[in-house]
């Protein structure tokens, strides 16, 4: 297997589908000329020319709405937005148009196309450009939200999503870009959305973690078995479908669980997780499920505040120990 | 706006543009020039009508007929309580659907606003589809998911029926660049009313479809009012066709009330898609005889100001025209009204007898792929 | 106390606070000479004139960044959407611009701003026109959400609403404009924000409703009375900042929660809601939380579709029932 | 964008309109024409010098210097690490800021983008708070909370800094919607890039301007890239000053390396905005020396093209041409350049000693009232 970032992963799904099925094209700012703000999309255009790698106006409702109008007839637009906060302008054709199209046309047009880039906070990029908008999008039925967390989980769900034919929104984490990790070398790796992954397996406690709290979590988990204490971490992959079983089936197991999160708390994805777990597995619960999220506060730009703003490893160690009752 | 400048735009319609410079329409005439202009405009509808066959003439009449009928039994339907929800009227803009859907193969598209029941059923939604759809039934053109406002039918290229003020224009923008990317010359006709230019999905869509020469039709519907606030009060510079400058888009000023130069006009911008591959803005001056939508007493507008307006009813101005160059019976026009009146009286019978939509249907159609690991 | 509609009471609260701060202003479409699209804004124009009620243009973005912009030095706008759902194309506004500025500017610009109109389901207005959205605002920092249930809440809440130094998002519901309810004759009546209601109270088991869910809760535990069982019915009314206090008392003594909600689930406030019940009041619980909430899928049009997308009371009692293990 | 049309920009620069008619730039011109107007240009510089005081020229140079030494400390400072996140450089574009806010009262309002260093300086923050501000330190401008794309300053009218491209145009709108309701006569000045042009809240904005006659100045400080992006690429009409002929707003084109030319232009539009309460669009041509951002290595221009611009410097240009009219002397240049670099020194100092933020600051200014029944 070969090793590659999540950077490279991302670039090959997109290569390898743009070469298979000529339907699919590439348009967001910087995509093509400057090969991506995060390099994500290097050498497309070399490949496959202005047609189908397109530098766009900055006017994220307007392609926005281009790509959903040009999948309604055919095509399977991956549209890229520089960073997911900007793809707040576009919500209204996310939610109002990709999302309901299959619905309020009575299952006559569908809406495949891929709405991908990075999400989360950066490096002291402060606080219109750190947001985590991965609850928002969750929320409405209609979309499919993927987080992947690994350079394989990077290409096989990216690869999926573009063979879906429902709108995705496909959340990566800019400070993951440069994370290196095996991917399996077949010709046609995919990973179906909808499937959670345990990154590692334990019997203690469970911790629910997705994107950039996933290697923390692992770190905590590597921590605490030092501890003694043996940890599962259940990374869902994708929020939306969420894999509610695996998760509950890693309760019934461990019986303790901690939900990591970037984004803010409030109805956030752990929220939807924590309630769920109440839902399904309540007689298995042995402490209340505790969730671990960015602070209730916008992002500030100091370096020492923005590190008090995110979830580490050492509060995800604290947060275990709490829900298993030992501090 | 007062049937002044009105009565003027019309006298000097469909000002053909290319060039930035030229993009402007005269809003000032001194009389004489408007009753040569008026002259000018009868010969050029004789010619017009003249160069098109009877059957298309009385298609054009059947067609706007049609949806006026079709409308009237929808509101009564809605004051019986069979339609609820918000249903906009297309009364006295049938002329413009008419007419420019008259230009298309039936292989272009279509994609337009709530107010939609007459670009459906020019695009060729059985009456009865469209009836049940508004009923809220599953024989309904969106299988009574969408009602009144989300009109779809794959069959015939029409893709709605979209509630979002100005939500559509991106929409028709992506339907173009697809024609475009896929190598047709498929054309995309995208309609909205004049209050949608105000919001920004205009303007990055223009950008857009000029930057990339995107084959659309962008048509303003510009029946002078955005519910109760008229183009004055929202619309710092009026005449919409002018905003194509800024993006160095060809427009035209258009008399929305003759069907004729509606359909030369949209000719004109059809050719230009799919020919030059490139955008037209055709701003189409029209009015609305009813409210805003089923709920709307109206009273922001004069009585005379809808009888000024009445006075050039598009259908009766055809007609009346079509009868003029003797193109058109009583006979012929007896004939019409009764097919009409029998397809309305059968798309209501239709409609009524359609079932409600299943249960089941509330989970049906929220995801094209399966849901692996998911309740639903 | 006069019985009044909730119509009346938003009106009266707008025009008091009018006559009390001419900084206040209502800008909005349709709001001055059509009086508001559901005459929310009757008269306003007559009183208050062309400066203070404002006819905007369809430019939902614009003007609320308008509006925030008014804010920032010194004016105190109330902004009017048509419909909530129209407020999503002003997000980036809402969210970039009101809600971070205080922070981000280090406490220099406060935002006072009301931005209000009506939420969730109106009658067969389809997928577009029926969105609840009071998870999304409530997600982020630096806003507050808002949704009265009765008159006298919709006016104390608005007044406080307007007075308030932060940005508000004050949610109505279109099907209740017409409902009534007494409303204190006092001359400076006012509700604080952050402050729940028990609008029923009972020992059996509680149900946390909002808005619309409030008076069909109400109905439930009218029902479950005359079945012998006990209902407690808590309004949080602010959802952000929660009044999470009220709920956690009143599950100390019931020991059995339903949480009502007419948008859908996932990532949403019953999840919040009951996620911090479980954090907080673990031990207490007899049964897991219950979510009764909107279908996970866009608002059909049609009537029977519609009527089965939205909790209604059969399924209120049925579901206090579940949670009391009594079916 | 070669430096030919600038140059043909330069010379005719600043045409007043107040008709939409007359919003055009000429675009092309015979070189005689061009000859004869730089000389016009020339005339009109000495003229314009003249005009003012030593002290006021100084003090422009003064303030160019300033941003200039600040931004190459701010941009070794980054190097080093003490900077993070995004850190955009106005180098280059000076001349737009200095000159355009030299043409306000104090109590006056400036809001831009993320660009936003000169403007902070130049409407008067101390560059030891905005240098703190950069290190993300308590002193900072905005308490270390907003970093180089937030400043702020209240005591000096200063409204940010923001970080979404488009998003100060409708809140610059706002404010200047709050002076004409407070009945006060103060003007706002609304920067944003070129690019910015293209989102739908400048077309939203300027519409709301003139329909409700709004005194602010939308200034586009056209630098012909929007990251790597040229104007022809994202852009159908790239008259950026005649976009304005859409709202039906006043508009001039500027030449941005010409302090005393943008100051005029500034000065034109806020007396239309005082005295008329009235928006007007200046399109002012410039070009960024350095990368989009400290992270761009700028691969999409060529070195000549730069060079090309910087043959232009705003500060060599006034500079020599303060010295040319007999208003600068080598030892008044010397001491203004001693003066910035002590001040610039003290900013690195200040910054580097002020302390970090206190942890508890994490959690102030979320809100401005108290929260009851709240947990922070
Ligand atoms: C974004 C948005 N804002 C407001 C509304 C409510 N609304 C529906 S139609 C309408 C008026 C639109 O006027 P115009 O674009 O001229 O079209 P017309 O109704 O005249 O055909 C308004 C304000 C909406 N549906 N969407
Ligand atoms: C809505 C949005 N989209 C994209 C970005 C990323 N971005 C930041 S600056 C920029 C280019 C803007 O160019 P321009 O408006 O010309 O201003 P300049 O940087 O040249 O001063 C882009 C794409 C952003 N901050 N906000
Ligand atoms: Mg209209
Ligand atoms: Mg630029």
């Amino acid at each position: 297997m070969a090793v590659i970032t999540i950077r490279e992963a991302l670039n090959q799904a997109m290569r390898e589908e743009m070469r298979r099925d000529e339907n699919v094209f590439l348009m967001g700012e910087e995509v093509a000329a400057y090969q991506g703000a995060y390099k994500v999309s290097k050498g497309l255009l070399e490949e496959f020319g202005e047609k189908r790698v397109i530098d766009s106006p900055i006017t994220e409702l307007g392609f926005a709405g281009l790509g959903v109008g040009a999948a309604m007839v055919g095509l399977r637009p991956v549209i890229e937005f520089m960073t997911f906060n900007f793809s707040i302008l576009a919500t209204d054709q996310i939610i109002n148009s990709a999302a309901k199209m299959l619905y309020m046309s009575g299952g006559q047009y569908k809406v495949p196309i891929v709405f991908r880039g990075p999400g989360g906070s950066a490096y002291q990029v402060s606080s219109q450009h750190s947001q985590a908008l991965e609850s928002w999008f969750a929320h409405f039925p209609g979309v499919k939200v993927v987080m992947p967390a690994t350079a394989a989980d990077a290409k096989g769900l990216l690869k999926s999503a573009i063979r879906d034919d429902d709108p995705v929104i496909f959340i990566e984490q800019e400070r993951m870009y440069g994370s290196k990790g095996e991917v399996p070398d077949e010709a046609d790796f995919t990973i179906p959305l909808g499937v959670a992954d345990v990154k590692r397996e334990g019997t203690d406690a469970t911790i629910v973690a997705r994107s950039l709290m996933v290697p923390i979590a692992l770190k905590a988990a590597e921590e605490l078995e030092q501890q003694g204490i043996s940890c599962e971490v259940v990374d869902p992959r994708t929020i939306r479908p969420l894999d509610i079983e695996t998760i509950i089936n890693s309760v019934k197991k461990t019986n303790r669980v901690v939900i990591a999160e970037e984004s803010h708390p409030f109805c956030g994805v752990g929220a939807e997780i924590s309630a769920q777990i109440m839902e399904r597995a309540f007689d298995y619960l042995d402490a209340p499920v505790k969730r671990l999220s960015g602070v209730d506060a916008p992002m500030p730009y100091a370096r020492n505040l923005e590190k008090l703003a995110l979830p580490d490893v050492a509060r995800m160690v604290a947060a275990v120990r709490e829900v298993s009752y030992l501090d | 706006m007062t049937e002044d400048s009105t009565a003027a735009a019309t006298a000097t319609t469909a000002i053909e543009t290319e060039e930035q410079d030229t993009t402007t329409t005269p809003l000032a005439a001194a009389p004489s020039e408007l009753r040569i202009e008026h002259e000018q405009r009868q010969q050029k509808q004789r010619e017009e009508i003249h160069a098109l066959n009877k059957e298309t003439l009385h298609h054009l009449l059947y067609q706007m007929v049609l949806i006026r009928r079709f409308e009237e039994k929808a509101a009564e339907a809605y004051t019986l309580g069979k339609i609820g929800g918000f249903c906009h009227l297309y009364i006295g803009q049938e002329a413009v659907a008419v007419g420019s859907i008259s230009a298309l193969r039936p292989d272009d598209y279509v994609i337009t606003s709530y107010r939609d029941h007459g670009h459906a059923i020019a695009k060729g939604i059985p009456a009865d589809e469209v009836m049940a759809e508004l009923y809220g039934r599953a024989g309904g053109c969106s299988a009574g998911k969408g009602g009144s406002m989300h009109l779809f039918d794959r069959d015939v290229n029409y893709l709605g029926g979209h509630g979002i003020v100005g939500g559509q224009i991106p929409l028709g923008t992506g339907v173009a660049f697809a024609s475009k990317y896929q190598g047709t010359d498929r054309a995309t006709l995208c309609y909205f009313g004049e209050a949608a230019v105000n919001q920004g999905a205009f303007h990055e869509s223009l950008n857009m479809a000029q930057l990339w020469k995107l084959p659309c039709v962008y048509i303003c519907e510009n029946n002078q009012y955005g519910m109760g606030t008229s183009l004055q009060r929202a619309m710092s510079l009026q005449n919409v066709s002018e905003k194509a400058c800024a993006y160095d888009v060809a427009s035209e000023f258009v008399d929305g009330m003759d069907v004729l130069a509606v359909r030369a006009a949209t000719e004109r911008a059809v050719a230009r898609a799919r020919q030059e591959s490139l955008p037209t803005l055709l701003e189409i001056r029209t009015y609305r005889f009813m409210g805003h939508s089923m709920s709307d007493p109206g009273n922001y507008r004069t009585r005379s100001e809808i009888e000024k307006f009445q006075e050039r009813d598009p259908i009766k101005l055809f007609r009346e025209n079509l009868k003029t160059q003797n193109m058109l019976t009583d006979e012929e026009n007896a004939s019409i009204e009764a097919r009409v009146k029998d397809e309305v009286e059968r798309s209501a019978q239709f409609a009524d007898s359609s079932p409600e939509p299943a249960p089941e249907e509330l989970f049906a159609h929220v995801y094209a792929n399966p849901i692996v690991n998911s309740e639903q």
